[in-house]
């Protein structure tokens, strides 16, 4: 007898379903996320340098290839965001008596509610 | 039949006597709207090829048994329709991300292990006598696991899940949804002994929320959201054990 | 077959179903010291009790009492069942279901807390707990998580039991059964044997059982000499789903669900079975009467107005309609989900907004291996429970939602006495039932591996005739023509029988053999039916004789017993008087005559 | 049974996560569009506002809690995505760079912060 067979287990697995392809996409913003973090620890380390190293800095980082990679970064981050408070939901049930708070509503009171007035003050803070 | 309406079905054969690979074989078996993809097995074990193997029992979806993959995709092939599928091909295979005995049939063992391992019984130090009549539980109180309970075991959860397939020690969806089935019940007093057993190695840190298993599971039993709540209690057990030392009996059931 | 091994406990438990489970659990328990074997030819957790849906029956509440569930059971059994069974049945339920309500089954509640309970067919109140409509799902699961607490019991999943082992002084010791992922056949021994391997409707072509119901236990202890008891009584539950057989639940009509005819007519009313009370009278559903009456007399109404024309004809046969739409969409969600999930999925239907077709079906062996009220059978140290077993507390009609807790009650039961026989007779020769059991392997072997590959009987013919004999001579309405027929059918299935031809000779997970094997205790099943019901002239609960339609409790207020012939001959069909205690046989009687005492 | 350090960081992981999903847009918005852009004066009005905000100390705890919350995040998603890519074995060595690099950036944010 040869016994069991046991099937290979394939490296590029994410590839073999939608559901893998999301997943790995909601991971990687986690890269996305760190590069934005290391670079805005050189804003703020720029900013300690005083103003007007601060405002060269800002300038330096205006040009398309920065513009891009923000945006990447603000795609991811917004990924994340979104990726994230969607699953509140699910690890975090709140319940009404012996109803479960619909996940729409609890995504909206938990996460997306919270994330869109932070996210609001802030800019306006910086806009005003 | 009158009208010759026919399907192919691909099907994974693997004998662990003569084979040491496994081959795709091709039946044709009559087009029945009403069939599911298990009535066309079935239909091909009675009348084509005896040596076809596979399980399967109730054919109404709650005995767990059916489960294999169909173009791909973990189902109970008691609950797959053949018009879903029309007229093209049908590939069937053994669940994925466990090993196969033979044809259709994958090995359970591990599987029972795991589920044995998170302890999914009422765990009580004080238990009353039959004759004290039931424990009292509110249907608010019901609602918190009852959802985890309807797990019928059919692994296909395991399939979906890619951690399941490259980490042994994982636990893995179903089991974790069971043990937290056990945790949330108020009749049970046995959390820290299971979040133990989860807080050990991958157990259950192996689980990254790919959450496919929550997408395919057939009876709606959610295991992507047990895990997650499941962790975030573990991780409050973890940090209750350096507060309090084990034994002082503030965790639930911890007590001597 | 290849040569296999030999394994000693102290006792061994054939079948993994609710039956099963209970009786290790309680053997488990009590014996600490004692090692448990649990056979069974599925993992445990894919029994057929995982598919009962409606509920189990225990009088808890203060409007209950244990006086009207006991009446309930034995008019609903038209009087065949033995009174001291269905009483102990009855006094031990409520504790029974509370122990599994104290390991985790997740009952459906009231508001206080309280276990919740519905009303059943032929019931006089409710009293049949219930969690949602997944409750032999819900009990099976409970019960095997609850084994796994336990490390004195080991586990033999996927292992197909063929024989009884029996020692040379008349014990039966143990099991000879097939390991499926090798083909190996074990001696599995014990100092006692339970089997509990449930029911055998898998001998009918149309019914609610799994693939797995095909009367193996009752094969083993009809062929080891135990007599088959009350075998021509067989349950047709009245909704089915036409086509696939799938069951929708008592519960249905329980919440409220209504049987019309093809004019929307509420026809149970024109069959003694009360007058319909509007669907939005509060005292509707009213029990023991119309939509609630007893199962058998349902199944025989319909036949009645599908002979009067007035039935629904579809692709699958004739129908009548289960109309549920006046529950709404909130209590169906709440109370029977898995009735619309089923509509749904295998009938196309949302009950919601449509009625769902239905038509009586296969569904319960009331009979099966005659034993005591102590779960003993006539074989010393053979014990046997659940729907495989015969006690009997259902008679000639079961009620739904006594067989789940009679898998409780009796697998307990079971479990003890069996113990307490292992105790006291604990020496037996392994020797000599080694070889028996080396005995079987070279039977199955020669029976189906050595035959000539050219020329033998296919399974599905064999199968597909006594399904069609089956059903033709023994269905709802029977007389002697039709029932000679079928005994001569089987008998000649029987010839043909051991000319079976397998395309599979190889050992690893031969499902091929075992559907031979299965074959082989459907048969046995339904010669034991056949001559049991030719020999019945009267017509009794869910045996009903166009050829003699009186009950006749003169001859006939006893059970029949079917004996095996070795020789291959027709059974011998002897009868035993039924135990009568407080309860004189009455007319049974639903609708406006049916309360007893109250309402 | 063991119990394996995972639980401390997968509920730093899980604040990081909130505090990334809370933060990360907005702070990206602020320090990657808004302050850049415009004439000098806007630029410059802005960018006072933003060094005053950023120099109270409250705001510096708060900023210091969600990078080093946020990096943690982000190198234990890291950790694990290696993971799932076939990186099983090396899961403890990969905490090194990962757990690693966020103690690092957390000390580093530290300097920065106090530097304002
Ligand atoms: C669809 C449906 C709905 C039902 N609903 C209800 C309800 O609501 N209320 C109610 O009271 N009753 C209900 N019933 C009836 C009830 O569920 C069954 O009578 C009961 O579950 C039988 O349990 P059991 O333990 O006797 O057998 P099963 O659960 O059938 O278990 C039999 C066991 O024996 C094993 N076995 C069989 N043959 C062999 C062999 N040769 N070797 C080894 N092992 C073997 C099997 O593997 C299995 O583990 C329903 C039945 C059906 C079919
Ligand atoms: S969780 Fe769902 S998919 Fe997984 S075994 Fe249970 S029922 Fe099947
Ligand atoms: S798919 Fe696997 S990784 Fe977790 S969420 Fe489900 S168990
Ligand atoms: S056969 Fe039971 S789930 Fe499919």
């Amino acid at each position: 007898m040869s016994g069991q067979y046991h099937r290979s287990h394939r490296w590029a697995w994410f590839f073999e379903r939608p559901g893998y392809m999301r997943f790995m996409l909601r991971e990687v913003t986690s890269f996305f996320v760190a590069g934005y973090l290391v670079l805005l620890l050189v804003t703020l380390g720029r900013l300690g340098g005083g103003e007007a190293a601060f405002v060269e800095w800002l300038a330096s980082v205006s040009g398309p290839w920065w513009m891009t990679a923000h945006l990447v970064a603000l795609a991811a981050a917004i990924w994340h965001a979104v990726t994230w408070f969607g699953a509140v939901p699910q690890a975090m049930p709140i319940y009404v008596g012996e109803n479960r708070l619909p996940a729409p509503i609890a995504a909206i009171v938990m996460g997306y509610g919270p994330w869109l007035t932070v996210t609001a003050v802030i800019v306006w803070w910086v806009l005003r | 039949m009158a009208d010759k309406d026919t399907m192919t079905l691909e099907v994974f054969r693997y004998h662990p006597e003569t084979d040491s690979e496994p081959r795709f074989q091709s039946y044709e078996v009559p087009y029945n709207e009403d069939w599911v993809v298990l009535d066309a097995i079935n239909w091909v074990k009675d009348h084509v090829d005896g040596s076809l193997t596979h399980r399967w029992s109730c054919r109404m979806g709650v005995c767990g048994s059916c489960g294999m993959m169909v173009n791909g995709e973990p189902k109970l092939t008691c609950a797959a329709f053949l018009k879903d599928y029309y007229p093209f091909p049908i590939k069937v295979e053994p669940l994925v991300n466990f090993a196969v005995e033979r044809d259709l049939v994958v090995a359970m063992d591990g599987f029972m292990e795991k589920l044995q391992d998170v302890k999914p019984y009422i765990i009580r130090d004080d238990v009353n006598d039959t004759s004290d009549g039931e424990y009292r539980q509110s249907p608010a109180e019901l609602a918190q696991y009852k959802q985890y309970s309807m797990c019928i075991n059919c692994m296909l959860c395991y399939a979906a899940c890619p951690v399941a397939g490259h980490e042994d020690d994982f636990l893995g969806p179903a089991a974790l949804a069971l043990g937290h089935r056990y945790n949330k019940d108020s009749r049970d007093q046995g959390q820290a002994e299971r979040l133990d057993v989860m807080l050990a190695g991958e157990a259950i840190w192996g689980c990254t929320f790919v959450g496919e298993c929550t997408v395919v599971c057939p009876k709606h039993v959610d295991p992507a959201g047990a895990i997650q709540q499941a962790k975030a209690m573990a991780a409050q057990e973890y940090f209750k054990g350096f507060v309090m030392p084990k034994g002082t009996g503030v965790a639930k059931g911890a007590a001597k | 077959m290849s040569h296999g091994t030999t394994h000693q406990h102290d006792v061994i438990i054939i079948g993994g179903g609710g039956a099963g489970l209970r009786a290790s659990i309680a053997i488990a328990q009590e014996n600490p010291s004692f090692s448990v074997a649990c056979v069974s030819k599925v993992y445990p957790m894919r029994s057929h009790t995982v598919t009962a849906e409606g509920g189990a029956a225990a009088s808890i509440k203060p409007n209950d009492t244990l006086e009207d569930h006991i009446y309930d059971t034995i008019s609903g059994a038209d009087w065949l069942a033995d009174q001291d069974a269905v009483e102990y049945f009855v006094n031990q339920a409520p504790a029974e279901m509370i122990q599994l309500e104290h390991w985790g089954c997740p009952w459906s509640r009231e508001p206080d807390g309280s276990v919740a309970v519905r009303p059943f067919g032929g019931m006089k109140i409710e009293r049949t707990w219930f969690a949602a409509d997944k409750t032999g799902f819900h009990m099976l699961h409970s019960l095997f998580q609850t084994t796994l607490k336990y490390d004195n019991i080991v586990r033999y999943d996927e292992h197909f039991a063929t024989r009884l082992l029996i020692d040379d002084d008349g014990r039966c010791r143990g099991c000879a059964a097939i390991e499926l992922q090798t083909g190996r056949v074990k001696a599995i021994l014990g100092k006692s044997v339970i089997i509990c391997t449930g029911g055998a409707g898998r001998v009918f072509p149309f019914t609610t059982n799994g693939a797995i119901k095909t009367g193996d236990g009752m094969a083993m202890a009809y062929r080891a000499g135990v007599a088959l008891k009350d075998m021509e009584f067989i349950q047709y539950h009245p909704t089915g789903l036409p086509g696939t057989g799938i069951l929708i639940t008592e519960a249905s009509r329980g919440e409220g669900g209504i049987l019309i005819n093809k004019d929307g007519y509420r026809y149970l009313q024109d069959y003694d079975l009360g007058q319909p009370l509007d669907v939005s009278d509060p005292g509707h559903p009213q029990k023991r009467a119309m939509e609630l009456g007893p199962r058998d007399k349902l199944s025989q109404c319909f036949i009645k107005e599908r002979w009067a024309g007035r039935t629904i004809e579809t692709r699958d046969g004739h129908v009548v309609h289960l109309d549920l739409r006046h529950l709404g969409e909130a209590k169906i969600d709440k109370r029977i989900p898995f009735v619309r999930e089923l509509a749904r999925s295998y009938a196309g239907i949302d009950p919601v907004h449509q009625p769902i077709p239905v038509r009586p079906v296969v569904h319960y062996v009331m009979g099966g291996i005659d034993v005591d009220s102590n779960s003993a059978t006539t074989i010393p140290g053979l014990y046997a429970a659940g729907e495989c077993a015969c006690v009997s507390i259902n008679g000639a009609n079961r009620l739904g939602s006594n067989s789940l807790t009679e898998l409780l009650v009796f697998g307990a039961q079971a479990g003890k006495h069996a113990a307490r026989f292992a105790m006291d007779h604990p020496d037996y020769n392994v020797a000599a039932l080694e070889t028996q059991a080396e005995d079987e392997g070279a039977r199955v072997r020669r029976a189906f591996f050595d035959a000539p590959r050219k020329g033998g009987e296919r399974i599905v013919t064999l199968r597909t005739e006594l399904h069609e004999a089956m059903e033709n001579g023994a269905g709802i309405y029977r007389d002697a023509e039709s029932l000679e027929a079928a005994c001569a059918t089987v008998a000649d299935l029987r010839e043909r029988y051991r000319k079976l031809n397998i395309d599979d000779r190889t050992h690893s997970f031969n499902t091929e053999l075992t559907a031979a094997l299965e074959l082989g205790s459907l048969i046995d099943c339904a010669e034991a039916m056949a001559h049991s019901g030719l020999q019945r002239t009267e017509s009794r609960g869910s045996h009903q004789r166009l050829d003699h339609k009186e009950r006749n409790d003169e001859e006939f207020l006893a059970h029949s017993l079917a004996f095996h012939q070795a020789d291959g001959s027709a059974p011998q069909i002897e009868y035993k008087p039924v135990t009568i205690t407080r309860w004189p046989p009455g007319a049974r009687t639903y609708g406006a005559g049916s309360g007893l005492k109250r309402e | 049974m063991k119990r394996s350090s995972e639980a401390l960081w997968w509920a730093l992981f899980s604040a990081g996560g909130v505090m990334a999903a809370l933060f990360v847009p907005a702070f990206v918005i602020v320090t990657g569009f808004l302050l850049p852009a415009g004439d000098a004066a806007v630029a410059a009005e802005r960018t006072a506002r933003f060094a005053a905000a950023v120099g109270w100390w409250p705001v510096k705890l708060a900023l210091l809690g969600i990078i080093a919350l946020s990096l943690i995040h982000a190198g234990h998603r890291i950790r694990h995505t290696l993971m799932d890519l076939g990186m099983r074995k090396q899961s403890g060595l990969l905490k090194v760079p990962c757990y690693g690099g966020a103690l690092a950036g957390t000390v580093w944010a530290a300097m920065v912060l106090w530097g304002i």
